[in-house]
């Protein structure tokens, strides 16, 4: 096993945590304000650490380029959905969740 | 509408032929198709989306700070998501923009979106809405923070408006 | 050997969380929030195709992984054009 | 060799009761709406079940139309459906709330 596999299983296990917590955020966090939160920040940096990961296994460049692309897309994917599902949460008027 | 020029043409080409060839990883037979696909692309860029101004030393600087500030938001997010008690208290703040209109300031939205602690709720004339999942923190000088980043990412000065 | 039982095995781990996200598209309770939970499952889908692609070497996987960021945000879009309105009154 | 099989099995094997199992949901569901998205969730895990079935081509199609093209279509579908059908079928049985505890 080369330091570069070390690398990557430490990375897609981070990773996979990290998708883990996003489903716990899902499952626990009381409103869909806060259900955002946990699923683009948590997804994406479960997703950003098991492409970087995996990106040290690729054969080519053209592979980390293209990793790199879906990440970045999912990113932007991510952020314009949580934006445009908050922005018609409160045009329809659900409210915050209080403690 | 600014005008195109000459570099910015030649920056889009380069963009979508550099994406050509990671979708395609790399076939050079490809390219037969590639030639004219990155040509059409270009064009019709420009079409939708006239040139703007992105400075490079703004953009590799900008990269770090992204990348070390969402990995922050994942375990921001991760330790109230199983922190038993579920310590937060959400609520909303506005935010004064600095930024010109325009894509900057969409950028900006979709940025606080993906950094800790804050998602972009509404955009308006005067101020960004966030919505934030624990009111008690500290989130002007944050904001701030990032606005000054995205603005030296497309070369804007901040202190002119 | 072992860094192929690693991939298949974040894969399913991935698969697992994906089906105890599940519960909230049954549970609701807003339409939102079962809108949100099919979100979840493109970006889990993303990187499970990933993990299988490098697994089985099979570099079309990620063709297939590019296509499924692209389309997630069509639904989510078509929802919150569309369907969104036409619930109003089921929900509140 | 074995524990990768065994793994490999264990794979197709949630992968194939997940199938199933939101399969018959999808059928049941008396609401439209999260019979749509659980249609959607449907589709895709039917793609990563064609990519072990070794046809990324079809998972391709399949995610492409089966789970983003035909989701967006059933969405608009519904919101066009929907206020006719408001007086004669009973959406769900108690009406929804946006906190659930």
């Amino acid at each position: 096993m080369s330091v570069s596999d070390i690398i990557t299983t430490i990375l897609l296990i981070a990773g996979a945590a990290f998708f883990l917590v996003g489903t716990v955020g899902l499952l626990r966090f009381p409103d869909v304000y806060t259900r955002l939160h946990a699923l683009t920040k948590a997804d994406n940096v479960g997703l950003g650490l098991m492409v970087a990961g995996l990106a040290l296994q690729a054969e080519s460049w053209a592979v980390v380029g293209k990793l790199l692309l879906i990440w970045c897309l999912v990113l932007l994917a991510g952020a314009s959905v949580a934006h445009l599902v908050t922005v018609v949460a409160r045009q329809r008027g659900i409210k915050l969740w209080k403690r | 509408m600014i005008t195109t020029t000459f570099s910015t043409i030649s920056f889009r080409v380069v963009l979508f032929a550099m994406l050509w060839w990671v979708i395609t990883e790399a076939a050079i037979d490809s390219w037969y198709i590639g030639v004219p696909v990155v040509a059409f692309a270009a064009w019709v860029s420009l079409v939708l989306l006239p040139g703007f101004s992105l400075s490079l030393p703004g953009i590799l600087r900008f990269i770090p700070f992204f990348l070390w500030h969402s990995l922050r938001g994942g375990v921001d997010v991760a330790w109230r998501a199983l922190h038993p008690q579920l310590p937060i208290s959400p609520g909303m703040v506005d935010y004064r923009w600095r930024l010109p209109p325009g894509l900057a300031r969409v950028f900006m939205a979709n940025t606080v979106s993906l950094l800790p602690g804050t998602l972009s709720a509404e955009l308006d004339e005067s101020c960004l809405h966030i919505h934030v999942l624990d009111k008690t923190g500290d989130f002007s000088s944050e904001l701030a923070i990032i606005e000054e980043r995205v603005a030296d990412l497309f070369a804007l000065d901040l202190s002119i408006i | 050997m072992f860094m192929e039982m690693l991939y298949i095995g974040m894969a399913l781990f991935l698969l697992l969380t994906l089906v105890a996200g599940l519960w909230r598209i049954l549970r609701g309770p807003t339409a939102a929030d079962r809108m949100l939970a099919a979100q979840l499952f493109g970006t889990t889908a993303v990187a499970c195709l990933l993990l299988l692609a490098q697994a089985l070497e099979q570099p079309p996987l990620r063709d297939v992984a590019l296509v499924f960021a692209l389309l997630a945000v069509v639904a989510a879009v078509a929802f919150v054009r569309r369907a969104w309105v036409a619930d109003r009154e089921t929900e509140e | 060799m074995e524990a990768l099989t065994q793994l490999q099995l264990a794979f197709d094997a949630v992968l194939g009761l997940a199938l199933l199992w939101l399969a018959w949901q999808t059928l049941a569901s008396p609401e439209l709406f999260r019979a749509i998205v659980l249609f959607i969730a449907f589709g895709l895990l039917m793609a990563l079940a064609w990519v072990r079935l070794e046809a990324p081509d079809v998972a391709l199609a399949e995610a492409a139309i089966g789970a983003g093209l035909t989701g967006a279509l059933l969405l608009t579908a519904l919101s066009r459906l929907e206020p006719k059908n408001k007086s004669k079928i009973p959406h769900s049985k108690k009406p929804e709330s946006e906190v659930d505890e």
